[in-house]
């Protein structure tokens, strides 16, 4: 059986840093998969190495069985690879709506036509419509991004990755920074997501982490430290030492 | 250079709503369009100071008409003289167009007053070609390489065979390497090298080196007033003169307005031009006086090209009696004769073009200022190119 | 998955009021076409506002929209201005065909040069593109055989618009000419940037990072409106040289690149107004301060560009924003940084 | 032929005394500062003054032109530069823009639009002949001080206390912040000294480059080459880009005089798309 998303050896070192160590790492399909290790443990790396925002120096990346390595990134993300970022990047000037529109053109391979207007293309506002139902952001969709408050930027975040219809979807910690009061939203949304797609979590967030995946991978240093069952994780003594431990 | 586009078309539109009614038969308007501002100011500031020069020696109405000059900057930039030419005439109403301080500016004027029949009077521009995109074109300025044409013939009787031409690389200076070329061959001299500098360089060093390696009797120099300067030192910097190379030159290097802040370096350099400060008439005391009185600046080659453009509009006007129709005009100005303060003149009927003499002149100081003084006498030069 | 059609009809309302034509676009283009009749005295120094508004429109596409920083605009321009004037002189001289093979020309030089932009960092593309303008500048200087050198391009002799209107002395059918080929343009840049290609544009510039996570495909968009941009400057100095009939060496000169950068600052950058906006500024401040400080309206230029960068632009330029209402909202209150 | 890079090499020097500050402002602050120019216009007009209006001697001029220059720098950047360090680079662009054309303005208001000329002392006037070589004794000059000048900056960055906080702050403003080090006060002395280099140049060149009110500009095509090629994360970069483009600018003149100042924007565009980061700098440089 093929894996989702597979990793051979990756490394990435910047001089002397090496901040991704030989990682082999499988992920199944439709697994809820999550990445934990402390500060500076190299997560957000190994997403950007996944995702294409960086070179690895070494190794190779696998996605449902086919070499990416070398795919650049807009290119993964028309093989069903979708991300979201620690630090919200988002389109500061568009309003929900508008940014929505985009994500759904691209994916639909109509991002370079020049001649019809957008309001013509009513597949695609319908389509950007019913996300913004279900990202709970109606309320906003006329409202520039910068406007709106953190919690609502998140989830946009998120609807943004979830907009390209990915089959493996990378979350680094969705939940990051979002007020108490607007976290349970963004918190219902992941863990809404569609059964038959692949999610790879980055979260700090035990409790989110311990009732959302079925897998998960502890890093260390840049390496791969352990990985298992949400039952062997969050009873490994070495992993509470290293990571929980110092969380806590 | 950056965008010192100066154009004056609020004034426009002010004169332009006073115009109408001013329009009475008594008043008669010339444009002056030149670059008072930008690297070519001192052109302006030349040309107007001559043209004001002879209105206040001469008076200010001819043949029942009340000469009223309107003052337009181009800033050197072609594309707004070309704007300010048709302004003058659709709007204000002017019958005559004056000025033009470099070759691309009159060039672009051309079509505009072909197109609506007004003479124009070239001040400043020299490069051969300028007249003959319009009929309605005259020169009181040059005439393309006058001015070198005897300093090669000078140059050869004076025993200097070998010579390196050094020109700037734009219309005139073409013009004016050829014709000092053509004539020098002519008399049995030989070019042992040709070189063209930028029209904006900033250092000589190079071109001097070349000069100075090829070991000539002396450089022709030409290159436009302001760079000149720069020039003169770089050339006794380099030790040219010490090396036995003579410095000939054409009259915009040992330019009068700046001859005294080049200083004692310009000693002794020999140049063939049409103007001197220093030329001995009482025409040319008066223009003197009367411009360093006026504008406080002594007048140079541009000034007299301002004050003779002035002329030659009064003597047009007094010979069609006050007629302002430019084709009449124009043909009125063919022909005229008459002593300008750098001496006697004629504006060719063929051509249109001025036919003048040139004098080759040493740099000497004279009262404790630098003047070129002029010792030899080329009469009734016409431009070589237009044969 | 179906949308409430509450929520569809309140996206598809919201989209179409974004794109309608607003009526201050009206009243700017009925005052354009009221001045023929009304200012006739003034059509000369229009057409020019209206020229420089074309170039300042063709750097609004690479600035405004896909925020590519440029210092030598003018070398399509300039393109532009020495292919219709040397079309004219030795070819063809009906001005339509001149316009659209100037346009051609430097588009051709725009899809070359635009590789040069793809890369680096704002100011490796800020000196590649000031290189390649002094590069043609100097190019034309040299060529003299083909361009004049620095004499300027001259004998450019037209015939009558479409073999119909002549260039006339007052200037009347240069300006119709100019501004028709505005409009036309305006139209054209208008229907792009309200696209989905405009709108990944706009993303591009907004965030590249993010563009590349959603798929867009930087490279060609840019290569795309970089070159579409060069059409458009091109055009507008096809316009320059036959309405005038003559170019100068000035056309790739440094200061042009500089203006049209300012007017197109003073206009307000993306909202494909800001050409013309500015270029009726700028043109009418430069005249109104050359009237009253005649040398050195320069100074006072400079005064305005450097209190325009310290109070904002954006500040300054928001009045489009103002008229629109989708934007109220924006300028009501900046609550969030912008999150980069 | 030597002396064509005898002459090269001091063209070469004179250029990078005028374009190091702006190597390091943008270096250290990325600031796209065009306006570099103007402060070697205002050394420039410096010495004009000092010496045609009161006669003072050149030797004295120069110090005082670096000093003039590194003043208007320093207050200059404590008012108006500093809150744009932050700012977008086009706002640095159009901001320096208007710097220049405030200053060609002004300039042309109190000193005129022609060519300002100095003469310099007798012995700075002329050349000799060594070993067949023609040296020119002003362009010896102006070598022997400039690389007495590049010698003391590289020794002051390298050896001195505050060339170790700059090269910090140069590295990674936070870190360097972090460590104790007043980087506010290092981009203003910085500044300062780079304005004061240009203010030096500027007076050095006034009698082999000319000046005129558009000197901002018309050398700013120049200061962009040397530190474009010499990339801007060390002083040896845009030395050597700067001797070299000396070098070829006057080689080029010597040898192909028709093709002048088109190999130099050639070899510019070129380097640019080869080197994006500059030809001397290190990989991965900003």
């Amino acid at each position: 059986m093929t894996h989702a998303l597979e990793t051979r050896n990756l490394s990435k070192r910047f001089g002397s840093l090496v901040a991704t160590n030989d990682v082999s790492l499988s992920v199944a399909k439709g697994a809820r998969h999550a990445l934990i290790g402390p500060n500076g443990a190299g997560k957000t790396t190994l997403i950007n190495l996944l995702t294409g925002v960086l070179t690895p120096s070494s190794g190779q990346i696998l996605l449902e069985g086919e070499d990416i390595t070398a795919t650049p990134a807009h290119h993964r993300v028309g093989r069903g690879l979708s991300r979201t970022f620690q630090i919200n990047q988002l389109f500061a000037d568009f309003t929900p709506l508008e940014a929505l529109m985009l994500a759904i053109g691209e994916r639909e391979g109509q991002g370079s036509m020049a001649w019809k207007p957008l309001s013509k293309n009513h597949a695609i506002i319908d389509e950007a419509a019913s996300l913004l139902d279900r990202f709970r952001l109606t309320d906003a969709l006329s409202t520039p991004t910068k406007l709106l408050p953190y919690g609502k930027q998140r989830l946009l975040e998120i609807a943004l990755a979830i907009a390209a219809r990915p089959r493996v979807l990378l979350l680094d910690e969705p939940a990051a920074g979002v007020p108490e009061e607007e976290r349970h939203e963004v918190l219902g949304i992941v863990r809404a997501l569609p059964a038959d797609v692949t999610v790879v979590l980055i979260e700090h967030d035990m409790d989110l982490v311990f009732s959302f995946a079925d897998r998960i991978s502890v890093l260390v240093a840049g390496g791969l430290f352990k990985e298992g069952t949400v039952e062997e994780i969050s009873h490994d003594p070495q992993v509470k030492a290293i990571y929980l431990g110092e969380d806590a | 250079m950056i965008s010192r586009r100066v154009f004056i078309a609020g004034t426009a539109a002010t004169t332009a709503l006073a115009a109408v009614p001013a329009m009475a038969a008594d008043v008669l308007k010339v444009g002056l369009i030149l670059p008072m501002t930008g690297p070519f100011a001192s052109t302006g500031r030349q040309v107007e100071a001559g043209v004001r020069a002879y209105m206040a020696l001469n008076g200010d109405t001819v043949a029942g008409k009340k000469i009223e000059i309107v003052l337009r900057d181009d800033a050197g930039t072609a594309d707004q003289t070309r704007r300010l030419a048709q302004e003058l005439i659709v709007n204000d109403g002017a019958k005559m167009l004056m000025g033009f301080g470099l070759t691309p500016l009159a060039l672009a004027v051309a079509p505009v007053i072909t197109q609506a029949k007004v003479p124009a009077i070239i001040t400043s521009a020299t490069t051969s070609s300028i007249v003959k995109q319009s009929p309605f074109y005259a020169r009181t300025s040059m005439a393309g390489p006058q001015s070198a044409v005897p300093v090669a013939t000078w140059a050869v009787k004076n025993g200097l065979k070998r010579v390196v031409t050094l020109v700037s690389d734009y219309g005139p200076g073409i013009d004016i390497e050829k014709g000092f070329t053509d004539q020098f061959k002519k008399d049995g001299g030989q070019i042992v090298e040709a070189v063209r500098v930028p029209l904006q360089n900033p250092d000589f060093a190079p071109f001097l080196q070349r000069v100075r390696d090829s070991k000539p009797d002396a450089i022709f120099v030409f290159v436009p007033s302001g760079v000149g300067s720069l020039f003169m030192k770089q050339f006794v910097d380099r030790g040219l003169a010490e090396a036995g190379i003579k410095l000939i030159a054409t009259g915009d290097v040992t330019d009068d307005d700046l001859l005294n802040a080049i200083g004692d370096p310009a000693l002794g350099v020999i140049t063939g031009h049409f103007y001197s400060a220093s030329h001995d008439s009482p025409e040319n005391k008066a223009f003197v006086a009367r411009v360093k009185k006026a504008a406080n600046i002594r007048p140079n080659f541009m000034s007299v090209g301002g004050f003779d453009a002035m002329a030659l509009a009064y003597a047009a006007l007094k010979k069609t009696n006050g007629d302002t129709d430019g084709t009449k005009l124009i043909e009125a100005m063919k022909g005229q004769s008459w002593v300008s303060p750098r001496g006697p003149i004629t504006i060719d009927a063929a051509t249109r073009d001025i036919i003048q003499d040139i004098y080759i002149r040493e740099v000497k100081k004279v009262d404790g200022e630098l003047y070129n003084v002029e010792f030899a006498t080329f009469p009734k030069i016409k431009d070589p190119n237009a044969q | 998955m179906t949308a409430p059609v509450e929520t569809q009809k309140l996206a598809r309302d919201w989209i179409s009021r974004s794109n309608r034509v607003r009526l201050w676009e009206i009243a700017l283009w009925v005052i354009a076409v009221a001045a023929i009749f009304l200012l006739p005295s003034k059509l000369l120094i229009l057409t020019e506002i209206t020229i420089l508004a074309i170039f300042a429109l063709s750097l609004d596409l690479i600035l405004g929209y896909a925020g590519i920083v440029s210092l030598g605009h003018t070398a399509f321009f300039g393109l532009g201005a020495y292919a219709a004037g040397i079309l004219a002189r030795d070819y063809v001289s009906e001005p339509v065909t001149g316009l659209i093979f100037a346009g051609f020309i430097s588009g051709l030089f725009g899809f070359a040069t635009s590789f040069l932009v793809l890369r680096g960092s704002d100011l490796t593309r800020l000196m590649t593109t000031f290189g390649v303008a002094m590069l043609l500048a100097e190019v034309a200087n040299q060529a003299a055989w083909l361009t004049g050198g620095a004499d300027g391009l001259s004998g450019i002799m037209l015939t009558p618009i479409l073999g119909l209107f002549e260039f006339d002395l007052f200037g009347r059918n240069g300006y119709v000419y100019a501004l028709v080929v505005l409009a036309v343009l305006t139209f054209i840049a208008r229907r792009l940037v309200h696209s989905p290609y405009g709108l990944s544009l706009k993303a591009l510039k907004l965030n590249p990072r993010r563009s590349a996570m959603i798929g867009i495909s930087a490279t060609r968009r840019i290569v795309a409106i970089y070159t579409l941009s060069a059409v458009y400057a091109g055009m507008a100095g096809a316009l320059l040289a036959q309405t005038t009939s003559f170019v100068s060496p000035d056309v790739l000169a440094f200061h042009r690149s500089a203006e049209v950068l300012l007017v197109l600052v003073i206009g307000g950058t993306g909202y494909l107004y800001g050409g013309v906006v500015g270029a009726i500024i700028f043109t009418l401040l430069r005249d109104w301060l050359s009237v009253v400080t005649p040398q050195y309206w320069m100074f006072w230029i400079g005064l305005i560009l450097i209190a325009l960068v310290l109070i904002g632009r954006e500040r300054l330029t928001r009045w489009p924003a103002l008229l629109n209402r989708k934007a109220t909202t924006r300028a009501a209150t900046q609550l969030a940084e912008e999150p980069r | 032929m030597l002396t064509i890079l005898f002459d090269g090499i001091a063209y070469g020097m004179l250029l990078f005394v005028l374009a190091c500050g702006l190597s390091i402002t943008l270096g250290l602050m990325n600031f796209v500062n065009l306006a570099h120019g103007a402060f070697a216009m205002a050394g420039g007009y410096v010495t004009v003054i000092m010496m045609n209006r009161y006669g003072l001697s050149f030797y004295w001029c120069l110090p005082a032109a670096f000093l003039v220059s590194a003043t208007v720098g320093a207050i200059l950047e404590r008012l108006l530069y500093r809150p744009l360090y932050k700012a977008s680079h086009l706002d640095q662009v159009l901001f320096s823009i208007g710097i220049v054309f405030m200053a060609i303005a002004g300039v042309d208001y109190f000193m005129g639009g022609q060519q300002q000329l100095i003469n310099l002392p007798p012995e700075l006037k002329g050349r000799f002949d060594f070993l067949g070589i023609g040296i020119g004794r002003y362009r010896l000059f102006i070598i022997v001080l400039c690389a007495f000048l590049v010698v003391t900056l590289q020794l002051a960055l390298t050896k001195t206390r505050f060339g170790s906080q700059l090269r910090a702050a140069v590295d990674d403003g936070r870190v360097a912040r972090g460590l104790g080090v007043n980087v506010s006060l290092v981009f203003s002395l910085t500044f300062a000294l780079g304005s004061g280099l240009a203010g030096l140049g500027g007076a050095l060149g006034t009698d082999l480059l000319g000046l005129d009110p558009n000197f901002p500009l018309k050398f700013l095509i120049y200061f962009m080459i040397v530190v474009t090629v010499g990339g801007t994360s060390s002083i040896s970069g845009p030395f050597l880009a700067a001797l070299l483009l000396g070098i070829a600018d006057v080689a080029g003149k010597y040898y192909v005089p028709q093709l002048g100042a088109f190999i130099i924007y050639a070899l510019m565009v070129l380097v640019l798309i080869l080197r994006p980061h500059g030809l001397f700098s290190r990989e991965g440089g900003r």
